[in-house]
C-alpha cells in the first residue's frame, strides 16, 4: 500500500511531462522539502533537549548497585558522555548524517545495527496492517457509501463505531486469549524471524497485525465512506451519469480516485502510528520491534539508542507525510497550480 | 413523431410533490426552452427525462423517448440511452467536470463507455467534436486538466461531452447562467449551431427570459412544478395567458424611475488607482509575477449621483469596490472621499470609513447567522464614536426595518427565517443605518429571482427619494445597470474603456468593447408593452 | 435528533454519572483490600466481581470512570484553549509569517510519534495524571488549532465578515465576535471526538503504566493487572474494557450525532 | 530430543559477566560459557571448577590452585595460569568495569608458579575466598579474545556462542571440544520474554520449553494442573524488604520503624502480590540458609501497637511519605497492598512507581526517598548493612564491627554465630521493613530435567540438562 502514492506519483509525474506543470510540482516539492528539513531539524534539538533533561545515569544503571565511582567514571569517558552537551549534539546529528547512529550504551552494539534490525520486524507489521486495513476498509467503505442509509450501510456502520472505540491492546488480550491460548492457532507472541521462512515470519505476525489493523480499518473504512459520499454528491458524477455510465462505472472510474484524496492523508498517517504507535501491542506481543526497542532502551537509560529511535520515527512520519503531499498533488492536478 | 413527449409527469420526493402533471414535447431539429423561477421544478423535469432523479423520488405518468417510455426501462437500458440517445449538459461548468481526469479521458468517456467505436478511432472523434466546440487540440491539448481552461471552455468540454455521439436529444440545464454574457452569447450560438447541423432536439431550461426568447421555438413556463403556460415562442409572448407569465416578463424588463440626482459636489475622486495582486512563481526561481486587478482607474462621484459599474466577471469590479472601502491598500493611486484619503498610513481610514457602507451579492453569507437581526443591522454603529443606545437604538432599528419594507418585530429573528430577497433588504438596511454619505452595491441584485429583483430595484428608487442616496452600483447585468443609475463606467480587464451618461452610453456606445457588451447581451423581444423596451 | 445522538448521550450521561455519584456513593471503599474474597466473579455482593487483591471491582469502575473523564476532558480543554487561539491567529493573519509559525510548529507536533513521546514525557517527569494530561494534552493542541484554522479561513472569505470589516473591526474582534461563534459548533463535535481519543489515550498510558498511579484506580491499569489473569478471571478484563468501549462508543456516536444536529445547513433546511 | 528453548524474562545487555551487574548476563553464560576457579552447585555448595584442587596456606593468605590440564578456550587457544592471572588482575584493576569489584578487593598477589599452579596471596585470612570466586564476576577469560568478548564470548565452558538475535534470543551449541563431561544438550536457545502475559502465552503454546524464573504467580496453579508442565518452587537468594531511609525523619527514629514493622502483614503481601508463593523473613538473611534466624515474631503484623507507637513517637495523626517501586510484579503489587497497609495506621504512602534507571538514580545513588520495596538478590549480603553510604543509610557501628570480626573468622561454627547476632542486630534496629523470601518459581516441560530447584546464583546450568525419555 505504501507504494501506491509512489506509483500514482511516477504515473502522473511521466505523463505530464511535457506540460509546464512540472515546474510548479517541482517548486512545490522544493518548498515542502525545505519545511522537512526545517522540521527534522527543529525536531532533533526538541528530541535531544527533552531526553537530556530526563534523570538516569546509563553508566550507574549498566554496573549496578555495588559499582565503584572510577569504574563508573572509566564507563563515562568510554560512552563519550563526559563532552559538553552541545558537542554531544553536535556528534549525534552528524553521527546521522552519515549514517552513524552512535553506539547502544547497553548492547554495546552499533544503533544502526540494532534499528536495521528491529526494522526488519516493525516495517513487515505496519506494512502488514496497513495492508489489511486498506484491504478491510476499502470494500466496507466503497460497500456502505453504495447502499447509503440502507441496513447494510447501517450494521457496518454501527461495526467501525464499534471497532474505534476498542482499545488495540485490549483487544490484542482478547485476540491472544482466544486464538493462541485456547485454539493455539497462533503462537502468543514472539517472532520467529524470517530465516525460518517468509510464511512463518507472517505466521508470527498475524495476530499483532489483525490487533493493529482492524480499528484503524474501522476509521478508514468510515472515511472512505464519508469521502466517497461528499464525491457522489459532485456535479460531476451526475455528468458522468448522464453520460451513460452504470452507478458503480461512475463510483469506480470517477468517485474512488477522488475520495482517495482525503482517505490518502489518513493513511499516510496511520502508517506513520503503525510504525511508531505499535509499541503497546509489540508488548504484548513481545515482538522485538522497534516500539519495544524504545521502550526498552527509556527503561535502561540508553539514551542515545531512544533519542536515535525517536529521531528516525519523527523522520519516518514527516517523509512519509511529505509522500502523501507529492501524492496528493500527482492525483489532484489542481494543487499543483496552486501557490 | 416527437422525439421526447412527457404526458401527465408527476413527480414526489420523500412524499413532497415536486412536480404537478407536466406535459411537454420535442421535436428533432426543435428547441424547446423551460423557465420559470428557482424552485419551480426546472431541473427536476429534466433529470425526469434522464432518470437520474435524487433517492426517494416516485413518478408517475409517461416519458417517451423515440416513442419508448423511460420510466419502463431499466437501468442498464437506461445506461445504454444517457449519453448516446440523450445528452445532457448542466449548469455549473467549474464542478461538472471531474477535477482530477484531462478533457480528452472525460469526453472519450462518453465514446468508449458505449462501445461506440475502437479507442483510436473514438480519440479521433474525441478530437473532432473538441474542435466542433472551439476547443481545436492544437491549441487545447486533450491532455489538458479542468483547472487548467475558463469557465466558458470548461461548458465547451461539457456540451462536447454531450454530443460526442451525437444524440438525437439533447438536454441543457442552465447551460450559460454561470457565464459572461460575451461567452453566453457563443456557447449559446454553438448550441443553437448544433441543432440545426444534427437535427437534435434541445431542451432548454434557462430563467433568463431574454435568452428564451432568442433561442427557443417553444417555450413552457412552470410554476411550483406545474406547467402554467406553453406554446410557440412567437405566439406565447404575443398573448401570454397567464397572469404568471406576464408577471415574470414584466418582472425581467423592469424599469425604475428614478428621482432627480439632488446637489452635485464631488463626494468621491479615485485617481489613476492600481491593485495588484501577487501571483504565484511560474518557475522555479523566478521573482514572483503580479495580476493587476485594477489599472490605472480613475473617476469622480459626485454626491446625490447614482454611478453605475459594468464589466464581465474578473474585470475587477470587485476589487475597486474593497479599494475604495479602504479594506485593501491599492499598489498605486489616489482615492479619497470627501477630499480625505480612504487609506493613510497602511490603516484605514475609521473617519472616512465612516461614510461609506456596502450591499454584497449573496444574500445568503452577507450575515453571521447567530446573530439576531437587530445586532446585524447595527453593526455599524461601531463606527460611530458615541455608540448609540437604549431607545434611539430601537427607533433607528424600526425605522430601517420599516424603510426596507420590513416589519420592526422581525428584529428579532435570526437570519435563516427570511427570504433571499428579504435578506437584501435587511443588508440594505444596515447599510443604511448610519446615514453614510455612498453606498456600495457589489453585484446587489444578481443572486435574485426576476420577481425579487424588480421589487428590490423598486425598494432602491423608494429610498433614493426618501434619503437621496448616492451610490456605486456594481453589475454585469446591463439591464439593471441601465435602469438604476443616471452615469455609467464600463470596465474591462481592470480599466475603465468608457464612461459617460447611462441613457447615452447605451443607445450610442463608443468603445468597441462597449459595442461588443451591449450587442451579446440577450434582449427581450419587444412585445409591446412600455416597460420592457428592447432598444438600446 | 437522530438515533446515534440519543444513544450516544445516553450512553455518555452514564458514565458521567456513574463518576459524578462515585464521588459520594461507591458499593463499597475502592482502595479496600480483602484478600481472601480476591477474584471473585461477578455476584449479588459484587457486582462485577473483585480484582487480585479482593476490591470492588464495581466501585473501581465507578471511580475509574472519574479518572479517564478528569485526564481527557483537562488534556482537551489543555488542547482548545491553546489551538484554538493559535488557529485563530493564524487564519487572522493568513500568509504571514506567523500563520507559517504556527502552522509547521502544528506539523512538526504532528510529526512526533504522540505514544513515544507520551512514554518520554512521562518517563522523564515520572509517571502519574498530571504528565498524562500534559503529554494528551500537548497533542491536542495541533488538531485544535488545524481545524479551528480551516473553518476559520472559509469563514473569512464570507461576505459577512466583510460586512464587519467595512464597520471598522478589527481582526481580534471579528475573530471573537464572528469566527469563533461560528466555528463552536465544530470545535464543540471536535472536542467530543478527541475526548473520546483522550479517554483511549489514558488507558493506553495507564496500560504500560504511565497513567494515574495507585491507590487512584484506572481502566487502563485494570486491565494491565489483569492481564496475567485472564486465562483463570476473564472478567477482569472484560469489564474494564467494556467500559472503555462504552464510554468512547458514547462520546463518538454524541460527537456524530451532534455534527448532524449542529450542521447549520440541516437545521437551515428543517426550519 | 537434544534441543531445549529456555525464557528468562530480561535480556543481557551484553555477554560480559566481568563488567556488567546484569544477572541476565550470568543466567546465559555462567558455566556455560564461561567457568571460574570454582563454581555453585544447584544446592548453592561451592565446588572445583577450572580448578582441580587447591591448598590454603596456614594463616589463610595464600591460595594454591592447581589448574585442570587440556582445558581450551573455544578459540583453541590453551587456558592456562597465565589466563588466570590475566583474570583475576583485570578485574581488581584501577580501570577495571568489574560490577563486583569488592570481591577481589583482599588480593594482594597472584603469582603464575607453573601452566597449571597459581599462587594467589591475600592480604589478610578471608574466610569467603573461594565462594567468592564461584562468582560470575570471577570467571576466567582468555587476553586473546577480551576485545569482542561482549558480543561474542569466548570462554572455556561446555557450549560456544552461536548467535544473538538481539531482542529476541540467543543461541548456545556444544562445544565438542569440551574437557569436562559431554552435555546432554545439543543446541540451548534462551529467548527473552519479560511481559507476564507472553511468558504466560508462549509457554502455554509450548513454544518454550523451560521458563526460568516465571514471573506471573498467579499463573503457577493452572501449569500445576496441567500435565504437560512441571513447577519447580524453590528459593532465591532475595530477600525482599521494605526498605527505608533510615536517615530521613521520622525513619530517624526506631520507633516509627518499628511501628511500621508491625503495621505490615507479611502474609497479605505474599498471598495478594505473590499468590501465596514466598517465606516470610523477619530479618535479612535467606532462610534456607543453616545460618538462618527465625525472627518473623520480632515484627509481628500489629496495626494496633502500630498505632500506639507512632503516637508516642509524636505521630499520632500519621505522616507523609513515598514508596518507590520498581517494575517486577512483587514490588508494584506489594507495594499496593503496604501502601493499604500503612494507610490503615495513619500513614500515607503516595505511590512512585520508577523504572529501574530512575530507582538507581534517586533512590539508590540520591537516597532520595521514604520507602522502597526491593529484593536484594545477591547472595549473602548480610554486610551491606555495614555501609553507612549505603542507600537505606543504616550507621551502625556495633554492626560494623561486627562484620570485620565476621571477615576474619573462618571457624565455620563461629561464623554461624557471629551471622546469627548480625541477623539479630538488624531485626531489633529494625532497619528495613523484613517481608519476604523471593520464590524461584520455574515453570517447565514435563520431561526436562536437571534444572536447579533454587538459585544460589542466577545461572541456568545446561550441563545438567536432558529430557526425559
Ligand atoms: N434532492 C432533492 N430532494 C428533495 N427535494 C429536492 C431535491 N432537489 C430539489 N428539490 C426540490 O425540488 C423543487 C424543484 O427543484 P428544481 O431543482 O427542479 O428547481 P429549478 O426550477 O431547477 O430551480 P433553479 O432555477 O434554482 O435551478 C424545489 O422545491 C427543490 O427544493
Ligand atoms: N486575492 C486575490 N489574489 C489574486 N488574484 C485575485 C484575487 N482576488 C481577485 N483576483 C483576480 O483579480 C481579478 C479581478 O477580480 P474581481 O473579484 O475584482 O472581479 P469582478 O469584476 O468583481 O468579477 P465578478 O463579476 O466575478 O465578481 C480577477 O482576475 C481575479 O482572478
Ligand atoms: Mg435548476
Ligand atoms: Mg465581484
Amino acid at each position: 500500500m505504501r507504494f501506491l502514492p509512489i506509483f500514482w506519483f511516477h504515473r502522473c509525474w511521466t505523463r505530464r511531462a511535457h506540460t509546464p506543470n512540472v515546474a510548479s510540482m517541482l517548486r512545490y516539492a522544493l518548498k515542502r522539502l525545505i519545511s522537512l528539513v526545517i522540521s527534522l531539524a527543529v525536531a532533533s534539538v526538541v528530541i535531544f533537549a527533552v531526553i537530556e533533561v530526563a534523570p538516569g545515569d546509563p553508566a550507574s544503571f549498566m554496573l549496578g548497585v555495588n559499582a565503584q565511582e572510577d569504574t563508573l567514571a572509566a564507563l563515562r569517558a568510554e560512552l563519550g558522555l563526559d563532552v559538553s552537551k552541545v558537542q554531544r549534539y553536535f556528534n549525534w546529528v552528524g553521527g546521522m548524517m552519515v549514517g552513524d547512529f552512535g553506539t547502544s550504551y547497553t548492547y554495546r552494539t552499533p544503533v544502526s545495527q540494532m534499528i536495521a534490525d528491529r526494522l526488519w520486524v516493525s516495517l513487515p507489521l505496519a506494512l502488514y496492517a496497513l495492508t489489511l486495513s486498506t484491504a478491510i476498509a476499502f470494500p466496507v467503505g466503497i460497500y456502505a457509501a453504495a447502499r447509503r442509509g440502507k441496513p447494510g450501510d447501517l450494521t457496518v456502520m454501527g461495526a467501525t463505531q464499534l471497532g474505534i472505540a476498542v482499545p488495540n491492546f485490549w483487544f490484542a488480550m482478547m485476540l491472544v486469549l482466544v486464538f493462541a491460548i485456547n485454539l493455539r492457532w497462533f503462537n502468543a507472541g514472539g517472532f520467529a524471524g524470517w530465516a525460518m521462512g517468509f510464511w512463518t515470519g507472517m505466521h508470527s505476525l498475524t495476530l499483532p497485525a489483525i490487533a493493529l489493523a482492524l480499528p484503524q480499518a474501522a476509521i478508514l473504512a468510515r472515511v472512505m465512506r464519508s469521502s466517497l459520499l461528499d464525491i457522489l454528491g459532485e456535479d460531476f458524477m451526475r455528468t458522468a451519469r448522464a453520460k451513460g455510465l452504470s452507478r458503480r462505472q461512475a463510483l469506480w472510474r470517477h468517485g474512488v480516485r477522488n475520495a482517495l484524496i482525503p482517505v490518502l492523508t489518513i493513511i499516510g498517517l496511520q502508517f506513520s502510528f503503525l510504525l511508531a504507535g505499535s509499541i503497546i501491542i509489540e508488548q504484548v506481543f513481545y515482538l522485538p520491534g522497534l516500539g519495544r526497542l524504545v521502550f526498552q532502551a527509556i527503561s535502561a537509560r540508553d539514551l542515545i539508542v531512544v533519542e536515535s529511535v525517536v529521531m528516525l520515527l519523527v523522520f519516518a512520519v514527516i517523509t512519509v507525510n511529505f509522500l502523501v503531499d507529492l501524492a496528493y498533488a500527482a492525483v489532484d492536478p489542481r494543487l499543483r497550480s496552486r501557490t | 413523431m416527437s422525439l421526447l413527449e412527457i404526458e401527465n409527469l408527476s413527480l414526489s420526493i420523500h412524499g413532497t410533490d415536486i412536480l404537478k402533471q407536466v406535459n411537454l414535447s420535442i421535436a428533432p431539429g426543435q428547441i424547446v426552452a423551460v423557465t420559470g423561477e428557482s424552485g419551480s421544478g426546472k431541473s427536476m423535469t429534466a433529470l425526469a427525462v434522464m432518470q437520474l432523479l435524487p433517492d426517494g423520488a416516485k413518478t408517475t405518468g409517461a416519458i417517451r423517448v423515440n416513442g419508448s417510455d423511460m420510466l419502463d426501462r431499466d437501468e442498464n437500458d437506461l445506461c445504454a440511452l444517457r449519453g448516446a440517445a440523450i445528452g445532457m449538459v448542466f449548469q455549473e461548468p467549474m464542478t461538472a467536470l471531474n477535477p482530477v481526469k484531462t478533457i480528452g479521458d472525460q469526453v472519450m468517456e462518453t465514446i468508449l463507455i458505449h462501445k461506440a467505436m475502437p479507442p483510436r478511432q473514438a480519440r479521433d472523434r474525441t478530437e473532432e467534436v473538441l474542435t466542433r466546440v472551439g476547443l481545436p487540440p492544437d491549441r487545447f491539448p486533450l491532455s489538458r486538466f479542468p483547472h487548467e481552461l475558463s469557465g466558458g471552455q470548461r461548458q465547451r468540454v461539457v456540451i462536447a461531452m454531450a454530443i460526442a455521439l451525437r444524440p438525437k436529444l439533447l438536454i441543457a440545464d442552465e447551460p450559460t447562467t454561470a457565464l459572461d454574457v460575451t461567452t453566453q452569447a457563443q456557447i449559446l450560438k454553438l448550441l443553437k449551431g448544433l441543432v440545426s447541423e444534427y437535427d437534435m432536439g434541445l431542451l432548454m431550461i434557462t430563467h433568463d427570459l431574454a435568452v428564451v426568447a432568442d433561442m427557443a421555438d417553444q417555450i413552457v413556463v412552470m410554476r411550483h412544478g406545474e406547467v402554467v403556460e406553453s406554446g410557440a415562442t412567437a405566439h406565447l409572448l404575443h398573448h401570454m395567458q397567464h397572469p404568471y407569465t406576464r408577471m415574470l416578463f414584466k418582472a425581467s424588463g423592469h424599469q425604475v424611475s428614478l428621482p432627480e440626482p439632488a446637489k452635485s459636489r464631488p463626494l468621491l475622486e479615485a485617481t489613476n488607482v492600481i491593485r495588484d495582486y501577487r501571483l504565484p512563481r511560474k518557475r522555479l526561481f523566478d521573482s514572483p509575477g503580479h495580476h493587476r486587478a485594477v489599472d490605472h482607474v480613475s473617476f469622480t462621484l459626485n454626491s446625490g449621483e447614482r454611478l453605475g459599474l459594468v464589466g464581465e466577471s474578473g474585470c475587477g469590479k470587485s476589487t475597486l469596490t474593497k479599494a475604495i472601502l479602504g479594506l485593501e491598500e491599492v499598489q498605486g493611486g489616489d482615492i479619497r472621499l470627501d477630499g480625505q484619503p480612504v487609506f493613510s498610513g497602511h490603516k484605514p481610514n475609521l473617519a472616512v470609513r465612516r461614510m461609506m457602507q456596502v450591499v454584497f451579492q449573496d444574500p445568503y453569507g452577507s450575515f453571521n447567522p447567530r446573530h439576531r437581526v437587530a445586532r446585524l443591522i447595527t453593526e455599524p454603529f461601531n463606527l460611530l464614536d458615541a455608540p448609540v443606545m437604549g431607545s434611539e437604538r430601537q427607533d433607528r432599528i424600526a425605522e430601517m426595518l420599516t424603510a426596507v419594507g420590513l416589519s420592526p418585530d422581525d428584529a428579532g429573528k435570526y437570519i435563516h427565517e427570511f427570504s433571499g430577497g428579504q435578506r437584501q433588504r435587511i443588508a440594505i438596511a444596515r447599510a443604511l443605518i448610519i446615514r453614510p454619505e455612498l453606498i456600495l452595491f457589489d453585484e446587489a441584485v444578481s443572486a435574485l429571482d426576476v420577481s425579487v429583483r424588480a421589487q428590490i430595484l423598486d425598494l432602491l428608487a423608494e429610498l433614493c427619494e426618501a434619503y437621496d442616496l448616492t451610490y456605486l452600483f456594481i453589475s454585469h447585468d446591463l439591464s439593471v445597470v441601465r435602469t438604476i443609475t443616471d452615469r455609467v463606467m464600463v470596465m474591462r480587464a481592470g480599466k475603465i474603456v468608457e464612461e459617460g451618461d447611462t441613457k447615452s452610453v447605451f443607445s450610442d456606445p463608443q468603445h468597441q468593447y462597449t459595442k461588443d457588451l451591449i450587442k451579446a447581451a440577450p434582449v427581450l423581444p419587444d412585445i409591446g408593452w412600455d416597460v420592457a423596451k428592447t432598444t438600446y | 435528533m437522530s438515533r446515534s445522538l440519543i444513544l450516544g448521550a445516553c450512553l455518555s450521561s452514564l458514565v458521567m454519572l456513574a463518576a459524578a455519584i462515585s464521588f459520594v456513593w461507591t458499593p463499597y471503599d475502592y482502595a479496600a483490600l480483602n484478600i481472601p474474597d480476591k477474584l471473585q466473579p461477578p455476584n449479588a455482593l459484587h457486582w462485577f466481581g473483585t480484582d487480585h487483591f479482593g476490591r470492588d471491582m464495581f466501585s473501581m469502575i465507578m471511580v475509574g470512570a472519574r479518572t479517564s473523564i478528569a485526564v481527557a476532558l483537562v488534556a482537551v480543554g489543555i488542547g482548545m484553549a491553546l489551538g484554538v487561539p493559535l488557529g485563530l491567529t493564524a487564519a487572522a493573519r493568513k500568509g504571514s509569517w506567523l500563520d507559517e509559525l504556527i502552522m509547521r510548529g502544528n506539523d512538526l507536533v504532528f510529526a512526533f510519534p504522540s505514544l513515544v513521546i507520551a512514554i518520554l514525557i512521562t518517563a522523564v517527569f515520572g509517571a502519574g495524571a498530571i504528565n498524562a494530561i500534559i503529554a494528551i494534552g500537548i497533542f491536542n493542541i495541533p488538531v485544535f488549532a488545524r481545524i479551528t484554522r480551516g473553518a476559520a479561513l472559509s469563514l473569512w472569505e464570507r461576505e459577512f465578515i466583510l460586512a464587519a470589516r467595512v464597520s471598522g473591526k478589527g481582526a481580534a474582534r471579528i475573530s471573537a465576535e464572528h469566527i469563533l461563534p461560528n466555528v463552536a459548533n465544530l470545535l464543540i463535535v471536535q472536542g467530543t471526538i478527541q475526548f473520546s481519543l483522550g479517554i483511549l489515550a489514558e488507558a493506553g498510558l495507564s496500560y504500560v503504566g504511565l497513567g494515574a498511579q495507585p491507590p487512584t484506580p484506572s481502566w487502563g491499569r485494570m486491565l494491565a493487572d489483569a492481564q496475567t489473569m485472564v486465562s483463570f478471571a476473564p472478567h477482569l478484563a472484560l469489564i474494564p474494557g467494556l467500559a472503555i468501549i462504552v464510554t468512547v462508543l458514547g462520546l463518538n456516536l454524541l460527537g456524530d450525532g451532534l455534527r448532524d444536529w449542529l450542521d447549520p445547513r440541516i437545521r437551515v433546511a428543517r426550519t | 530430543k537434544s534441543d531445549i528453548t529456555i525464557a528468562l524474562q530480561l535480556e543481557p545487555p551484553h555477554l560480559d559477566p566481568t563488567s556488567a551487574a546484569a544477572q541476565a548476563i550470568d543466567s546465559v553464560v555462567y558455566t556455560n560459557i564461561f567457568e571460574g576457579l570454582t563454581r555453585f552447585m544447584g544446592d548453592g555448595s561451592v565446588v572445583p571448577g577450572l580448578a582441580e584442587s587447591w591448598e590454603i596456606s596456614e594463616d589463610g593468605k595464600v591460595y594454591t590452585f592447581k589448574l585442570h590440564d587440556g582445558v581450551t578456550f573455544h578459540d583453541g587457544t590453551t587456558m592456562d595460569a597465565e589466563d588466570v592471572k590475566f583474570s583475576l588482575d583485570r578485574a581488581r584493576s584501577e580501570d577495571s568495569a568489574n560490577a563486583q569489584k569488592a570481591l577481589f578487593a583482599g588480593i594482594e598477589n597472584i603469582e603464575v608458579v607453573d601452566p597449571l599452579t597459581v599462587k594467589v596471596t591475600l592480604s589478610e585470612p578471608n574466610g569467603n575466598f573461594l565462594f567468592n570466586l564461584a562468582w560470575g564476576d570471577a570467571v576466567i577469560v582468555a587476553p586473546e579474545s577480551i576485545e569482542g568478548i561482549k558480543t561474542n564470548p569466548v570462554g572455556t565452558g561446555a557450549f560456544t556462542f552461536g548467535e544473538w538475535v538481539q531482542g529476541d534470543s540467543i543461541t548456545l551449541n556444544r562445544n565438542p571440544e569440551y574437557w569436562g563431561d559431554r552435555p546432554a544438550l545439543e543446541t540451548a536457545t534462551f529467548k527473552f520474554i519479560s511481559d507476564p502475559t507472553a511468558a504466560f502465552a508462549a509457554m502455554m503454546a509450548e513454544d518454550i520449553d523451560v521458563f526460568d524464573n516465571f514471573p506471573a504467580p498467579e499463573n503457577l496453579p493452572q501449569f500445576e494442573a496441567d500435565p504437560r508442565f512441571q513447577v519447580l518452587v524453590g528459593s532465591t537468594e532475595g530477600e525482599t524488604i521494605l526498605s527505608t531511609n533510615n536517615k530521613m525523619p521520622p525513619f530517624d527514629d526506631i520507633q516509627v520503624r518499628q511501628a511500621l514493622a508491625h503495621a505490615i502483614d507479611r502474609q497479605a503481601i505474599i498471598d495478594g502480590a505473590m499468590f501465596g508463593y514466598g517465606t516470610p523473613i523477619g530479618t535479612h538473611f535467606a532462610p534456607h540458609n543453616p545460618a538462618y534466624v527465625d525472627l518473623t515474631g520480632n515484627s509481628a503484623y500489629d496495626p494496633q501497637k502500630a498505632a500506639k507507637m507512632l503516637a508516642d513517637a509524636g505521630y499520632a495523626d500519621g505522616f507523609e511519605t513515598t514508596l518507590h517501586l520498581p517494575p517486577p510484579s512483587y514490588a508494584r503489587r506489594g507495594g499496593e497492598i503496604v501502601a493499604a497497609q500503612l494507610a490503615e495506621v495513619g500513614i500515607t504512602a503516595n505511590i512512585v512507581n520508577v523504572e529501574w534507571a530512575q530507582w538507581l538514580e534517586t533512590v539508590f545513588k540520591g537516597k532520595d526517598f521514604g520507602l522502597t520495596i526491593v529484593s536484594h538478590t545477591e547472595p549473602m549480603d548480610i554486610g551491606i548493612y555495614a555501609r553507612p553510604d549505603y542507600y537505606f543509610q543504616y550507621d551502625s557501628t556495633d554492626f560494623q564491627a561486627l562484620m570485620d570480626t565476621l571477615n576474619s573468622t573462618t571457624d565455620p561454627e563461629e561464623r554461624t554465630r557471629l551471622l546469627g547476632e548480625a541477623q539479630r542486630l538488624i531485626a531489633d534496629d529494625y532497619v528495613n521493613g523484613y517481608l519476604f523470601q523471593l520464590a524461584k518459581l520455574g515453570v517447565a516441560k514435563a520431561g526436562v530435567r536437571g534444572l536447579w530447584e533454587n538459585a544460589p546464583t542466577a545461572a541456568i546450568d545446561l550441563t545438567q540438562i536432558s529430557w526425559s525419555e
